[in-house]
């Protein structure tokens, strides 16, 4: 798989954990990209943090709205039963459980759903955003992301080096390698990646897995 | 009682060393028009509290550029290396803050309450330096309110009362900003006369607002 | 998606014991057809929580008359007689909490804090039993959230995606109410279809709200 | 005077403490008679808790719309420029400072500035409605009410004895008798009613009055 592939792989994936009637909150990057594989009879509402619910796809060219952006300015649209609000009222949907699920990537995480993904000291320090109030108030986090780094550094950890942007978060990691959920218990690998062994997983893990008795092929 | 004044007299009212307030989110419902003005008028060692420092050449991130905020409170930064590189050279002090947090702060400040317990950042960096409480068995953070001298709008429409209304997306961080300030100016597209705003469709009441100017479009 | 549905469907979500939120002014944007309903149904043993009892032959008043109401939290109840005679004779348990910190405590529980601040109370008996905290010098009361497994609305006009435009003061509680309870159900006097609401005119966002049922208008 | 010029005369005198621009809380009762008395020439922006600005006069008979009432439900009009808001922004109003000046009827007032005037225990109790966050929030609380109770009985004390409604918050008395300024010091006699003389006056008020070196006849 090339990285456009795996992309695509962990976005389909994710996608399959939306219900219907589900508001949720997609990070920027490949979270994004989660929106372009829910299937047409899966009504799922999307949040946008900078103020509106039932964010749709982008514009056609020529027809953006500099009033009608995404968290990260992109241009983008809004659908038909949608609503804008402002900041607080957006973080009070966010904080108040009233997101049903929120996709983010992540530099790190640990085995105690522990979750880095907004600053490494010294070098990169671009804020948390939203994402420690969505980390928080979503009532389920997952989080999608190629499995390791650069050079294969594990990004799955025994516990995160870096400074968290939540305590105990995630309850669920989609990677090309599987998906895994954070339980009391540690991380179970319930699905594996299409070509991988689950001692290839374990080895591109920086953290003890759980198989699971049910381990299965992921489904996408 | 007319508001409608000159982006003159809304500039003399930013001044060197004072705590401004400015709407918008990366770049996206911030005054443009009175932004630029502050940028000409060279008026410095500002605090500016504010979601973001949006792109060099575009809001916020001018002022940033030109040195003109001392410290800045804000959630996000990445979008305008210069103000990381700042931080990272201690040229301008940064405090992060979590969005929701910030937009609640700005809101209690408004609203005369003394804080609010939140459970986001705990367990981070966020922590440090704030009161701790259980509530119910839950930790949570105390969080102090935001007041500024001068809080800066920008809205799609005004009536000459200062009632105002935002245009979708852009309205974000302005309609608590304009609770929080001692004065509160709003650059809007256009000007319309008491009356023609339905009272059910105002966003910020006209009592908050003292000052309101025309933009550029 | 519609989230119309029938008055009965409504009444069915409301059942003995539960904590209800009831939005409304001394009656003025209470869902009448409702409370008319669960009058008829005979309901008992509710938690309330509302502004105030309205007047005996009015609104949250008929509930109280029929003595549907086990614990009532309000602000006011001095326009139902019958509420005072209930609470000095210790038939219902009433709460008297000051309005500001009822509405701020309903947005709190719908916004996931938890709790908040206030100056509202220092000095009175609104004070027992709760936490005091000295912030920058200034004494403040320490307010809860308040929560309810079904909150009934009333507004002008809803979408049967369920967002929701109220009319003038019959406002009030109802937007705050839409964001704290398990289950929303609103009355409302017309529905349209979706996409005929404008997305900056919503008052009370269709994601708070799981069923809407035609008011008798 | 007749209670109809007694309530008359208070009003006008407390009207006169409203200045141009200022946004006013006016309670229930007395306080609503006011709005009669404010001169032409001063545009004073009336707050209805129950969530709008501009509140206008009573409407004309048969034009009511059961939607615009007072904070008593009684119908009201909203004067052109006015906005109308939920109760927690109405209350954000309030709380924040936002409100010039709230005008209150008291069953009592004390040299302290402390104020009862929401339930008497075992007997009334109506509840504080949103007495509590006007008397707190508002920058300036002015008391308006007749000197004295049923059978001349005092309501301004050296110390109140119902369960408060706030603490220190009381700036200004105005009865048909005068004007009486909370300070640091005590109440101020600062203007005396028509008719009355300063005898009269601290006989019929429960605490000791500091005459101020001004005083004058009551301006109406």
């Amino acid at each position: 798989m090339d990285k456009k592939q795996r992309r695509e792989l962990i976005a389909k994936r994710v996608a399959k954990e939306l219900k219907d009637g589900d508001v949720v909150n997609l990070g920027i990057g490949m979270p994004t990209m989660v929106a372009d594989f829910i299937p047409e009879d899966v009504e799922v509402i999307l949040q946008s943090e900078n103020g509106f619910v039932n964010l749709g796809p982008a514009p056609e060219p020529g027809q953006e709205d500099p009033d009608i952006v995404n968290a990260g300015a992109a241009p983008v649209t809004i659908k038909p039963g949608g609503a804008f609000f402002d900041s607080a009222e957006s973080f009070a949907i966010i904080r108040g459980g009233h997101v049903a699920a929120t996709v983010l990537g992540a530099l790190e995480v640990d085995e105690k759903g522990n979750l880095a993904n907004w600053m490494i000291p010294g070098k990169m320090v671009p804020g948390m955003g939203g994402a420690m109030d969505l980390v928080t108030g979503a009532k389920r986090c997952i989080v999608a992301m190629e499995h390791t780094a650069k050079g294969g550094a594990h990004k799955i950890l025994k516990e995160c080096t870096l400074p968290l942007t939540g305590r105990g978060v995630v309850d669920l990691i989609v990677t090309e390698m599987g998906v895994i959920e954070v339980t009391d218990k540690g991380l179970v690998l319930k699905e594996i990646g299409p070509g991988f062994t689950v001692e290839d997983v374990q080895n591109a893990t920086g953290a003890e897995l759980i198989i699971d008795e049910n381990l299965k092929e992921m489904e996408v | 009682m007319d508001k409608e004044k000159s982006l003159k007299d809304a500039l003399e009212k930013v001044n060197d060393g004072m705590t401004v307030m400015i709407g918008g989110f990366l770049g996206v419902g911030t005054p443009e028009a009175i932004v630029d003005g502050l940028v000409e008028k060279g008026v410095k060692d500002l605090t500016v509290i504010a979601n973001d420092t949006a792109f060099p050449d575009k809001g916020i991130g001018k002022l940033i550029i030109k040195k003109q905020i001392k410290k800045l409170i804000a959630s996000h930064i990445g979008t305008n290396p210069e103000t990381g590189r700042q931080m990272n050279e201690g040229e301008t002090e940064v405090e992060l803050v979590p969005q929701g947090t910030l937009a609640e702060s700005i809101r209690a400040g408004g609203a005369g309450l003394g804080g609010f317990l939140t459970p986001v950042g705990i367990g981070t960096i966020v922590e440090q330096g704030k009161k701790k409480l259980e509530v119910n068995g839950k930790e949570y953070l105390l969080e102090l309110p935001l007041k500024a001298d001068v809080a800066l709008l920008k809205a799609k429409k005004a009536d000459r009362a200062g009632n105002l209304i935002y245009s979708k997306s852009a309205r974000n961080f302005n309609p608590m900003m304009a609770t929080a300030a001692d004065f509160v100016i709003a650059e809007v597209d256009e000007i319309v006369e008491i009356g023609e705003i339905d009272p059910d469709a105002v966003m910020t009441p006209g009592i908050y607002v003292d000052m309101i100017v025309r933009g550029d479009k």
